[in-house]
This record gives C-alpha cells, structure tokens and sequence, in this order.
C-alpha cells in the first residue's frame, strides 16, 4: 500500500495492512507539521507533489526496503496539501518477526524517501513564506534496482 | 521537436507556469534541455545545477535522449517527509 | 501515559499524549502476538503482571528514557491477560522534534521494558503450553535513577 | 515474624499457590527468604538462582533486610513486551 493523498492520514489501513501471523513488531512512523524550524515559528507547510511520480517512487522505496531487510511488509502514505501544525504528512509502518528490522526498515525508508520522491514543501510564517531548500536527487547513484 | 516539460514548487514560481514548453534540435538530451531552459527563463540559472530531470517518471542523467511525446518534468531539490 | 490493562489496546490515545506542537516525529512500536516461535507454532499467549508494580516500572522505564534521549514524550501501554495471534501486547509512543531520536528511544524503550518489569507469557500451542524462559533481572544493576 | 510473598507465572505452578506464608528471625535478609523458600518447598531449589526478590514494588539485593509488614514478591525471570 503506498499513495499520495489530499485527504487527512488515517494509520489503521497501513498496520492493517502490513501485519501477518508471522508478525512480533509493527513500527508505524508518523512525520508531522512542527510548529518551528530553522529557528523561525512555522504556522503551516504546503506539501506539493508530482503525484503520479511520487506514487511509483514510494512503491519503488518500499520495495528497496523490503529487499534490504527481513520484514512481512511495508506501506506508506504521503499527504499533500495545506497542512496545519500537528497533522501527519507522512505514515510509514513496518511489520517484521523480530523488533530491531522493523526499528531499522522503517528509519531507512524515511530517510530515503526524503532523497528520492518528488515532494517539495512550504513553510508558512506569520511574515512570510518559502520552499524549503531540499535535497538535490541524486541520479548518478540511483537506490539499487535488483537484489543486493 | 517541441517537448512540454512540468514545473514544480519554487520553478514554478520563478518561471510563472506549472508547464512550459520547450523547442528542441531532434536528438537532444537532457543537458541540452537544460541549456535551452537557461536560455529562455534567465531566472532559473542559478538554480540549474540543483535540477534533475525525470523522463516519463524516471530520473535520468543528463547524457539521456529526450524524444518527441515523452513526459518531461524538472525536479527541484525534494523535501518530503 | 503509562499503565498496564486486560483491556484492547488503542494507540490514538498514546499518540494524542506525546505529541507537542514542536514534535517533528512520532514512532509508535507494536508489540504482536505472533504465530510462531523458537520453531513451534503458537495458537495464543497469556499475559501475567505483578499489575502495580508493573505500572511503576512502566513509568521509571520511561523516565529513564526521557533522560536519555532528547524527546518531546513517551507513553507506553501493556496488556495483560489471553491475547490471539495479532493482537498487540504492548504499544511505546515517541514523539520528537527530529525522527532519529523518536526511533532510538522507542527501541531503547522495549530493550529495557523487557529487561526490568514484571510481566511473564506463556505460550499456548495446539498439545500443551510452557512459560517462556525469560530475562533473569539484574538487581546488582538497576537502571540509572538520576540523569546521567 | 511473618512474611507473606507474592508469587507469578511458573512460580505459582510449581508451589500451588500465588501466595505463601513464611516464618522467618527477625532481621531475616532477602537471601535468608530464599533459603527458607528453597527447604519448605524444595522443587523451587532449581529456579532460586534466577528468582529476584521486590520488597514494596522495589527490586532490592541479597543482604536487604525484610520487615514485618513488607510486601514481598518472587520475580521469576521477565518476558513482557
């Protein structure tokens, strides 16, 4: 399961859908709109996306962890919009046998998800607003596209 | 060859459209794409060599050939998460 | 937020308490009741507590965790009681302005809930059942009880 | 004097009961409980090095001394989570 949405991010689906039997540990990551950053007081972030893209590419992430580590399953959610502070922008969860992957897969697939899917934010200040500077991908060094 | 190439988040705002398009010498690359895109929106320079293009939704190195109909998009440093 | 119950578990409610207009990041952890271990197939585990000590050492882990760790809050919820296969035993919720600390801090959180509080299963399979071995406690070695 | 320990899990399996009652001197440690322990009810003998004693909800040493009145309890190795 993996999408971009307008619609506010619900986590009961993505634990729901990763957890098997099999399953000891569920690792759910919620990324949130934090009232500061950069030492300025942040009212709002305005999440853009190139949707179509940034679908394949969580799917393309999810899939890169699910080569990387021992886990059942992963799913991931990407919010976009006009978020205030306090919502989630993004849900990663993570099931695995054993606790430590699920800790590891789901750190890793935020990081990389920051890397690679086109996404861009805005903060809004009581003053002003702007992109924030990002990440310049990087497409001499793509995430590995078969098995390690 | 005229190529529609999209726009996003500051590109957008410096360029004035979420969409451009772009006339190209057949055979071009990605490179040379940016180059004509240097050209035509001076105000995009300095941020040139930060911008990565995805073809039909893949990133591709500058070297890559862009053909006629392909979806072409200029991606911004990205700042999900 | 720390306390044991025979009652369902329900994160909202963990991850409403930790959360702070300054938190960046919020891991949630899942403890799971799965359908397997040391190669013989569970059907179901129970769960037993010295209930109010329990509930205190839930609390002191957490403490120890808000030293350690530069975050916002924790909370932490144990079951007790027959759980099915799926069902979570345990819930830790982290919030933090940056993500690598909710991460660590989650998993530093269930290494020492597993170490130091007094709650035992048993395993239930299809021809009998058996506690399970355990983590002797280390008294000559408490947890630190002030900042480090 | 009279102490009353709480025990858990396999604990109570093995002695039958998820409490006892033991008499022990005045001034009686922790590790005095477990020998008292150990000879009335000798199929513990095996698991006494791995039990940990709680005297008021607090994980406490062999040398600590019990009180009349304490709440004792038998910590069997732990496997929550």
């Amino acid at each position: 399961m993996f999408f971009v949405t307008r619609d506010p991010l619900d986590p009961a689906p993505l634990v729901e859908a990763v957890r098997r039997d099999e399953s000891g540990a569920v690792v759910l990551f919620y990324g949130v709109v934090r009232n500061h950053n950069d030492g300025r007081r942040v009212r709002s972030m305005e999440y853009e996306a190139y949707e179509s893209m940034a679908a394949r590419k969580l799917e393309e992430v999810g899939e890169e962890v699910r080569r990387r580590f021992p886990i059942d399953d992963i799913a991931i959610a990407h919010r976009v919009g006009h978020l205030q502070v306090g919502e989630p922008s993004l849900l990663v969860a993570v099931a695995s046998a054993h606790r430590a992957d699920a800790f590891e897969a789901a750190h890793y697939c935020v990081d990389r998800i920051k890397e690679v899917v086109p996404i861009w934010k805005k903060e809004h200040w009581d003053d002003g607003s702007a992109w924030l500077k990002g990440h310049a991908v990087d497409v001499a060094e793509p995430e590995p596209t078969s098995p390690a | 060859m005229k190529v529609n190439v999209r726009l996003f988040a500051g590109l957008t705002e410096i360029v004035g459209a979420r969409q451009i398009e772009l006339d190209l010498a057949d055979g071009a690359t990605v490179g040379d794409l940016r180059e004509k895109m240097a050209e035509k929106f001076p105000a995009v320079g300095p941020f040139l060599s930060s911008l990565v293009c995805a073809v039909n939704e893949e990133y591709v190195p500058a070297g890559h050939h862009v053909r006629e109909g392909d979806d072409v998009a200029l991606i911004p440093p990205v700042s999900g998460g």
